[in-house]
Formats: structure tokens, C-alpha cells, sequence
């Protein structure tokens, strides 16, 4: 098996760096219980939605290629009545997968004239999506007290944020935490970490432990996987969602990602290439296939986003 | 019944009145810093709906602004005004809401702040912050300047009859203890404005603790002086006090801290141009001590009614 | 050599000259968000002095204070302006300190704060802040009028020549990154006021971002009109301002962002009371929209040269 | 050996219950090491100095009764160039112990006419103790760039910050720590835990793992002690102050402290009886010294402090 510096250790595959499916004990057979060529569907469209926003050179965009295992989980897990905050690297995929066309999700991106929260914020209306407060962290508090109605409502939901390591150095981020666990709030909290943090200085970098031991340490459920394995991904934030929806408070889920923009990045630690890779090995994949997926996509974005760069 | 009994009250009132209505605040399950949440804790059918903040001013209003996008009517019982500064990054982003999500969402939520002297804190304690709080676009604020109508003040901001954004009600700690007899229970209409005396030689503009100064220093006065209470600091009535100005051209403003920036100087602005053909004297700001004050000290952070009293002889006499 | 540029190397060489200071930022030892510590990390001599902080500008700030503390002097490179929104409490705390040691401590920090429109980011990113930061007593805070200037305006504050409190340097985004040729190497004195263009028909009070913006309007008009920058927002050369005023009587203040309360709210309540008997018009304050504002409308943060020509007229004409 | 709800588990003792010396592998003997006489004036005098606090009715007054261990441990091990940082509760005996008089430490608490930041500060020039800021758990971060100075100076010096389990639940402690460890900085952290606290709410709480533990878990070295063992008190943070000043970054010291004020507490969760015990069975203590200790003490405040309550 391939094994690279952005691999993470300690972490249980499921859908190994080949594309074969490993299978642990008690747990399901994922090709019977996930819908994997939805799931791979989903996750080309967003990296299709990603290419045409990087080619409108908007400032501050921040592009998400090799985190959509994460957005797409949410997407396809969540009740749409289910409140997801997000940062603006993932709100255009979250967008587009609850429902907004990818032209408004790139209309509103693009549209300047409307101020969105913070830059690059693409918040659009009637998809139960946070906006993106420019303080930073101020989003996973906001979530913290939606997850609270939730409760006191009995509603049996949960409420989801998504963030970086980056923001886990922040105050606000462990405040949230500690909340969360002491009034047992249905809270998941996706983080995406970085292995080799660029945004993140290191003058506020996570040490010693991962950011899913440390938030066990203070009593929350906790577990981390690899952004790269699809499969694992989904599982544990099906996990998260049931633990919240079921009255189990709190619950963080830890996926390790890879920023693909780095360009010795091997194919492994991109969670759409490894499940091609499976499909593939499954005879669900063809390049006839694949152009279809990105056409369909391609076909719903205005004439001068279709064009190459 | 002391005004912080009423305002208990009140608030488990407010509670019963709409399911959707939630209390926060420090140590809120244990009837908060000042008691204010007592009545609702003790209320079976209310406690649960009472949430205890962390120490963090930031996440309180962020936990409220949470609540309020998922449809509930948040109130915040904060342990002091000062906590604002804290938590003013959070309280910006509760003003934009609705701005950010094109009115989809926006955050009807009450924080109620104890503020100035009164308690002898002394420091953060003494500050008023309705400087801080006027500025900022989406903010409603309200100051209480007669504690009889405190709780009737909670109710108005509470029914957000003047649109859902946040609102601060600014609560001088130097009323939370007396005993007034009978609360008012609705507010005489406007809101905003209301005259206290009525007089022809100068007008007073005045709020919060420096009210009861500024009536202090006219009732003592031969000379005839409108007085002009502000309870919506923000937004500002600006057409009924150019209004208020124009009458008698003789303006003196009692601000319940120091006057330099802030309410008084916008006040002294939009006269200085909307009220401009109509001024017969300076238009003279009349605060109290900058900070940070010490404890025994901390009432001078009000005007005193003989710097009231010296401002309005010297603007009737100009 | 473009302004950022220029600043920068301004830094290294103030770090050469006092081996107290130290530099700090988020990034900072990667050259900062902007590039204003890249002189400073390349210069074996320096680097060690220049420290990383966290995301958290309160925690910036604190750290600042510490080392103030400790005898050194802190310069304190913000990612933005806004970053005191955040660090709102922490940034008080620094101004006081001299207040709570009876002296003996200070906090000479130095705070360089890029503000306002010009790299096309909006919302927070368009706000001045000015209107926050000079009702702080015990700050000393700066506005950079003209790029040629922005140099020599963070050696004047690093001198702490006007003591050792912390000082806010404002930097218009929108100077950063023009090549004004040979900067400017010592400010003319006085620091706080400076007459741009002479003339006894109306007076423009202006500063920052804005004064551009004053000087477009001024110099297309066939009227002559006093121009005055204040290159101190606080504390306020209040006697100077009223000599300015009472010249003219005719007063247009053109503010770099809403101009409802704060700096241009507070000269024109100092007009009022203090210049009453010179004002032959309104006070008119000319300011920009209330954000926040979007991306590619964030230029209207800032006044415009129609608005301040229309003001100008009306008063001349009044 | 007694054995009560408020002794902490998993601590190793040095100065027990009943006042015996308990000997542990490779560890001195504290009598031949520490000044137990010495430290026991400190502690008698803190204490004395608190009493007259407490009869002065100051509003906001926070005492001390209980958490002698670790102030009277600081101001012995301090170099008086050394700068401590602490809350309102510990200012009044730092102060006294760094040879402030107590008549003006009282006359500083009391005199309402100058403003000393936080309601109760006291801070006192001259003698290198921080003031209180307002906001909460902003000391630390002055603290930690203070140290920085030193660091950066290589002055061989620590800088001490000292606080309660309460000021943990704020996000600029954790920050705190991060940027302590991030830059290797000669700052020590002495944290006075209650088991039970008051001040904190349960929303705040600290959960799971201790305060100690979660600091080692971010890479810091920790220590967790009795704070009613006088002696472990003093060797730990003997150890913090030698490790900060040989450049070996921060460390934290857990106390675990009882306030005496709970009408049921037992005697030997007060450091000072503790180590009574200890001198009395050594027939290092008498009544007619205790005498003489406290009257010391009231000599040097003015009359009408003097005087029973
Ligand atoms: C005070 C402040 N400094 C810097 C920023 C810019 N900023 C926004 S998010 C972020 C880091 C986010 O890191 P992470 O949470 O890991 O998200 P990622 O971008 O890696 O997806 C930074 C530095 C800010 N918003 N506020
Ligand atoms: C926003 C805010 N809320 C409340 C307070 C009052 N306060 C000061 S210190 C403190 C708790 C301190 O707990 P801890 O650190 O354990 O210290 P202890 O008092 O137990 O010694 C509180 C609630 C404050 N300063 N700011
Ligand atoms: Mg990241
Ligand atoms: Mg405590």
C-alpha cells in the first residue's frame, strides 16, 4: 500500500488507498448500506462546482478539492432541515448539494453587490446553511445555541459545523467545546485537520494529542478518520449525527484531509480518486461515466464557466 | 417590591407569555449574579427553559444568536453592561445577521445590562456604554430612567414591536434596589422620546441615571425648563429631537457618562446642523468623570446636578 | 518603492534603533498578511524579534502588553483594523494600565492597523474604526492622510514622543500599495493638524482615506476653502480645531466611514459649543455608507467627492 | 488517615494528613531542604492578613483561608525581580510577602479612592506584582508576553501567573498555553483547583481529565499536588520555577485547594494546621509562638484592625 507524510496514523481504513473496501469486524458492508456511486456522484459535482469558482478568480476564494468526502457526507446525511454551519470553503458544495443550482451557488459567490458574511461567503438563503460571521470561530457558538433549541425542543436533530484545525486553536472553539458537553447538546462537530497546516501558524498549532483525543479528554465522543477514505467518513459522521439525533450529546468527528492544491500530493489522498478506484475494480466505473457526471454538472453553470480556463 | 423583584417577575411573566422565549446567563440556574433569573428557575414549568453561560461574554451572545436563528426568542441576563466590551466582536455579528442572510434569518435577542454605579463596583462597573452600543447599525437600544418603568421597558424590548434585531436595555444599577410601590405597566406611547417638564427657556436632553439628576437640577431652578427623556438611544428619534431643540434653542445635554464621543456629541451634531438656524446658545454636553473610576468614587462617572444646573443657567443666560 | 513596502523597511530600521522593540503578527515570521514584517524576518539581526502570535487578537494584544510590561516595545502589525473588534477588551485593558499601577507601568505598544477600502475585501475590511478607537482614553490614535507620510508617521508613534501610551496608526488599505516615489522622512509639526490648502470661505476637517477625497473636491471648486487634516484622532488638538473653525464659520467635516457618532459626531458637538458664536451654517458631516458593505461596493465606506462638493456649496452658499 | 470528599485522588503526598514527612524515592527530606519554620510565619501571617481583610468588610473581598500554600510558596522561591501575576484573592499576601507593609497592603485594599483594576484589586507598585485587568483571564495573556521579554532577553527568569480552575474555562487560558508552548516561554502556571467549586459554573466546568493532565496533553510539563500539603506545594513549583529559568519552557502546577470558608471542612485540608502538625510533633510549635506569630502581625496593622471582629 502506498503510504505518503499526508497519510494520518492510527486511524482504521475502510476504503483502502487501493479502492478495496477493508472489512472490520461487526461493522457493515458498505457497498450494501451507502449508496457509493450516489456518494461518488455527489462528490464530482463538487469538484467540478470547485474548478468553475477557482476559474471566476474570485478574492479570498478558497478551494476545497480533496476535503469533499466531508461535504458530501453531510449533504447526503443530513435531514435538509438540519442546520449545517460551515466556513467558506465548504459552503458553495453544501449549497449546491442541498439543492441551490449550481449557477445561483455561483451567481451568489460571484455576486459582490450583496455583502455575505465573511469574504468568499456564499451564504444563500432556504437551505437551512449558516452564514459565515467574520469573527473568527463565532460560527461553531452560533451552532452551539441552534443545537440547543434543537433540544430543548426535543426535536430529535442535530446540528453540524465544519471547520479546520485552524479554528480548534481558537478560544472560542473550546468554549463551544466544553459547552457543548456540559449541557449535552446534539452538536456534531466535523473537523477537517491539515497535517501540515499552512493557514494555521504554528504560534497557535495543535500539539501532542489530535483534536479527536483532546475533545475525548474532555468528555465528548470523538473519533477520527481519514478524509481520504470516503467510506470511513460517512460512517463516522453517520455515527455522529445518530449519537446526536438519539440524545447522546455531542459528538466530534476528526478527518484528516489533504489539500490537493500541493502538488506532490499522490492520487491516494484524494477521496474521489480512491473511490473511483473501488468503483472501478467494481465495474461501476467508466471514462464514459465520468463525462457524463462532469457534464451534467457542467451543463447546469452559464456558457462562460463551461469553457476550459 | 425592589425593581430587580419586578424585573424577575417579569421576566418569568415574558417566559410564560411565549414558549419561545429563553433565559441565559452566568450562574442562571442559581438565579443569576443579581437574582434576576430567580423567578424563573423557581417556576417548574419555566427552569427548564433557563441556560447557564461560561464566563465568556463572546459565547453567550453567540449561543443566543444560535438559539434565536433556530427560532427562539433568547433573553441574556448579563452580569454587567462592561461584559459588552467582551463580547462586542459577538454582538456586532447578532446586528448583521439579517443583513448577512438577506433577512432570512435575524436575532430577536434581549440582553439586559446592568450598568453604571449603584453598587459601589467601581472600574467597568461604573461605565454606561451607550457610546459603545448607539453606533452600531441593527442594534436597538433602550435606556430605563425611571425605575417604575423598568419592567415595562423589559416587556416593550422584549415584544421586538419595533422589528426583530437585537436590543440592549441598559438598566442603571442605582434602580435595581429601590422599592417604587406600583410598577408602570405599558409604556406611554412614543417610546422613543417623552417630556418630563415642559419650559421655554432651555431643554434638557437627558437618560438612564442622569435623568433623575437633570430633574433634580430643574426642579430646583425659578426658570422654566423642558425636559426631554430619550428611552431609544438607538435608533434616535432625530426628527423629534431637532423638534425638541428647535423650541427653545437653549440645549443642554445630560449624558450618565463621560460626554466626549458617543450619544451626546451625536446629539450636539445633528442639532449643530439640522437645528442650526434655531440655536441661541452653545449646545453644552454635561457627563461624568472619564474612567477607570474607584469604588468610592464611582458615582462621578454621572453629571452632578450642580454641573446640570450651572449648564442651564449659563445657556438661559447666554 | 510602494507604501507597504516603505513600511516595512521603516520597521526593520526601528528595530535596529532600539533593541527594546519587537514585532509582532499573525504570520508574522512569514513576512505577515501583508508583507510588513518581510524587512524585519530577512535581516539576520532582527529576526528573533519578530514573534508569531495566535488568531486571536486579544491574545496579540495582551502579549504586547507584556512585553510592554517587561521594558520592551512592542509593535503589533494587525491583520486589519477589525482585529480590534475582537480585541476590543484587551485593547482597553492596555490603555489603563499606566491608570491601574499608579504610573508605574505602561503599555508603549505600538498597534499598525490597515483600515478601510482599497484590496476590495468589504465588510469588516472596509471599516475605518476610527469612530471606536478615539473615545479609548489613553490611546493615542493616528490617521495617515497621505501615503508619502506613512513612514514617517509610524516613526513619530514608535517615539512614543507624545508619551507612553499605546498608539493606533490607521493605514488606509487603499495607500498600501501606491508608489508615491521619495516618502516623506519627518513630519512637519504640528503632528495633530496640518492646513492642506488655504482659504476663507468654508473649512473641510478631514482625515485618513477621505482627505483624498476632500483635496478632489476642494481643488475642482472655484471657491477657496481651508482644508485641514487631523493627523490625531486622539487625543483631539480641540483648541486648534476651534481656531480652524471660527476662521470660516462655514464647516464641512468629510469622515472615512458612516459618520454618525464617533470622530466627526465629536467635532461637530465641539463646534457647537465651543465655536457657537462664529457657525454662519450647519455643521455638515460628510461620511460614507453604514456597512457592512460588499466587495466591489466597499468604496462607498468612504465619503464622496459629489457628497463633499455639495457640501462645500451649501454652506458657502447658505 | 483521614479521608474526606475534598482531598484529591492520584496525588503523591510529601506532608500527610497527620503532619508526617512522607519520604518518596530520590526526593530529599523537605526538613533539611525548605525552611519549615519560615514558611509556616508566611503562611501564619497570610493568614492574619486575610482575617483583618475579611473585618474590613470590603465589597467584592475574595479570601484567601485555605490557598496559603501556594502564595507563601511563591513569594519564598521568587527572586524578587521575578514578576507574579494572580488574581484579587492572592494579591494581598503576595504583596505583604514581598515586603509591602501589611498597614498599607489593608490601606491599599481599603482605600475605595483609587482605582486598582478588577473590584478587590490591590495591586501595590514596587514590588513586580501584575494588576487585574477586568477582563477575565486577560493576566494570563500578559503574563505569558512578559515572559516572552525574559525569554527573549535570556534572563534566566520566570514570570508566575497564578489563578483558579475557573479561569481555565476561558478561551485566552487555553490560548494561553498554546502560545506558552509554541514558543517555549519561561512562564509557570500555578492553577489552585477546587473540587468543588462555586464561582464556576457547572456549564464551565472542567471535565474529564485534570487540569494537570490537560496541560501535559498539549505538550506542557504539569504537576498535580495537594494544596493542603505545604511541602508538595513548595517542591513542585520549586521545580516549575527551576525548569522555566534553565530555558525548558512552560509548566504548569495543579493545587488542588479547599476554601476553609465551607463550615465542614476538615483540619488538615488547611496547609497551615497541616504543617502545625508537623512542627508539633517535632516540638518545633507551642502555643506562646503562635501567639507571638500572629501578634507580629497585628502589630503592624493600625489599631482598629486589631481588634477582634
Ligand atoms: C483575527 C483573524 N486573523 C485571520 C483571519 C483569517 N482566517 C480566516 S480562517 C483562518 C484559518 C482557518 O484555518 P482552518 O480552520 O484550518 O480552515 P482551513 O482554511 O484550513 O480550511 C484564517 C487565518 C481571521 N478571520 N481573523
Ligand atoms: C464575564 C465575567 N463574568 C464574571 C466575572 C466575575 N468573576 C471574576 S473571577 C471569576 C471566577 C474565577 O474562578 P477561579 O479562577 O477558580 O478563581 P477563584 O475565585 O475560585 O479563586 C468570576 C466568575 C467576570 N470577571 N467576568
Ligand atoms: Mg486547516
Ligand atoms: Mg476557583
Amino acid at each position: 500500500m502506498e503510504q505518503s507524510p499526508w497519510d494520518p496514523e492510527g486511524v482504521t481504513p475502510r476504503l483502502d488507498a487501493s479502492g478495496t473496501i477493508v472489512l472490520a469486524d461487526g461493522a457493515p458492508d458498505p457497498t450494501a448500506t451507502i449508496d457509493l456511486r450516489g456518494f461518488y456522484r455527489a462528490m464530482v459535482h463538487a469538484r467540478c462546482l470547485d474548478l468553475a469558482l477557482a476559474r471566476a478568480g474570485l478574492p479570498m476564494w478558497a478551494p476545497a478539492a480533496g476535503e469533499e468526502a466531508v461535504t458530501a457526507s453531510c449533504a447526503s446525511l443530513c435531514d435538509p432541515n438540519e442546520w449545517i454551519y460551515a466556513g467558506v470553503r465548504d459552503q458553495p458544495a453544501l449549497a449546491m448539494l442541498r439543492g441551490v443550482s449550481p449557477a445561483s451557488v455561483l451567481a451568489g459567490h460571484r455576486d459582490g453587490a450583496r455583502y455575505r458574511g465573511a469574504p468568499g461567503g456564499a451564504s444563500l438563503p432556504g437551505v437551512n446553511l449558516g452564514h459565515v460571521p467574520e469573527t473568527l470561530g463565532l460560527y461553531l457558538g452560533l451552532a452551539a445555541g441552534h443545537a440547543h433549541a434543537l433540544k430543548l425542543e426535543r426535536a430529535g436533530q442535530a446540528t453540524v459545523a465544519i471547520f479546520g484545525e485552524g479554528l480548534t486553536t481558537v478560544g472560542l472553539y473550546r468554549e463551544t467545546v466544553s459547552l457543548a458537553v456540559a449541557c449535552d447538546l446534539p452538536l456534531v462537530l466535523l473537523c477537517k485537520s491539515q497535517l501540515w497546516p499552512e493557514a494555521a501558524p504554528a504560534e497557535a498549532a495543535v500539539f501532542g494529542e489530535s483534536v479527536a483525543e483532546r475533545a475525548r479528554a474532555v468528555g465528548m465522543g470523538a473519533r477520527r478518520v481519514d478524509g481520504a477514505d470516503p467510506v470511513a467518513v460517512y460512517e463516522a459522521i453517520e455515527w455522529a449525527l445518530s449519537r446526536a439525533r438519539y440524545g447522546r450529546g455531542p459528538t466530534l468527528v476528526e478527518a484528516v484531509i489533504t489539500q490537493l492544491i500541493h502538488p506532490d500530493v499522490p492520487g491516494h489522498r484524494d477521496p474521489i480518486e480512491r473511490l473511483r478506484r473501488h468503483l472501478d475494480r467494481a465495474g461501476q466505473w467508466t471514462p464514459t461515466m465520468q463525462d457524463a457526471l462532469e457534464a451534467e454538472l457542467r451543463g447546469q453553470l452559464p456558457r462562460d464557466e463551461e469553457e476550459a480556463p | 417590591m425592589i425593581v430587580r423583584d419586578q424585573l424577575a417577575r417579569r421576566l418569568a411573566a415574558l417566559l410564560r407569555d411565549d414558549p419561545r422565549r429563553v433565559l441565559l446567563g452566568e450562574d442562571a440556574r442559581d438565579g443569576g449574579m443579581l437574582g434576576l433569573t430567580r423567578a424563573c428557575v423557581e417556576d417548574p414549568e419555566l427552569e427548564a427553559r433557563v441556560i447557564g453561560t461560561p464566563l465568556v461574554p463572546a459565547l453567550a451572545l453567540a449561543h443566543a444568536g444560535g438559539l434565536a436563528i433556530a427560532g427562539l426568542r433568547p433573553i441574556v441576563a448579563l452580569p454587567s453592561a462592561a461584559a459588552l466590551y467582551e463580547g462586542f466582536a459577538a454582538l456586532r455579528e447578532l446586528c448583521r445577521l439579517s443583513l448577512c442572510t438577506d433577512d432570512e434569518r435575524s436575532a430577536p435577542a434581549l440582553l439586559l445590562a446592568p450598568c453604571g454605579p449603584g453598587l459601589g463596583l467601581g472600574g467597568d462597573g461604573a461605565d454606561e456604554l451607550s457610546s459603545l452600543l448607539a453606533p452600531l447599525s441593527g442594534l436597538r437600544v433602550l435606556a430605563c430612567s425611571d425605575p417604575r418603568e423598568a419592567a415595562a421597558l423589559v416587556r416593550e424590548a422584549a415584544e421586538f414591536t419595533a422589528g426583530e434585531q437585537p436590543t440592549v436595555v441598559l438598566l442603571p444599577r442605582d434602580q435595581l434596589f429601590v422599592d417604587v410601590g406600583d410598577p408602570v405597566d405599558t409604556l406611554e406611547e412614543p417610546v422613543a422620546l417623552r417630556r418630563l417638564r415642559h419650559g421655554d427657556r432651555a431643554t434638557v436632553f437627558c437618560w438612564g441615571a442622569a435623568t433623575a439628576r437633570a430633574l433634580a437640577a430643574v426642579d430646583a431652578l425659578e426658570v422654566a425648563v423642558d425636559v426631554i427623556e430619550l428611552r431609544a438611544l438607538s435608533p434616535l428619534d432625530r426628527a423629534g429631537l431637532v423638534a425638541a431643540a428647535a423650541r427653545t434653542g437653549k440645549l443642554v445635554i445630560a449624558h450618565p457618562g463621560p460626554s466626549a464621543f458617543g450619544v451626546a456629541a451625536e446629539l450636539a451634531a445633528l442639532f449643530a446642523d439640522a437645528a442650526i438656524l434655531h440655536l441661541d446658545a452653545p449646545v453644552l454636553r454635561v457627563g461624568g468623570e472619564a474612567g477607570p473610576l474607584a469604588r468610592d468614587t464611582e458615582g462621578r462617572a454621572l453629571p452632578s446636578v450642580a454641573a446640570i444646573t450651572e449648564a442651564i443657567l449659563r445657556v438661559v443666560t447666554f
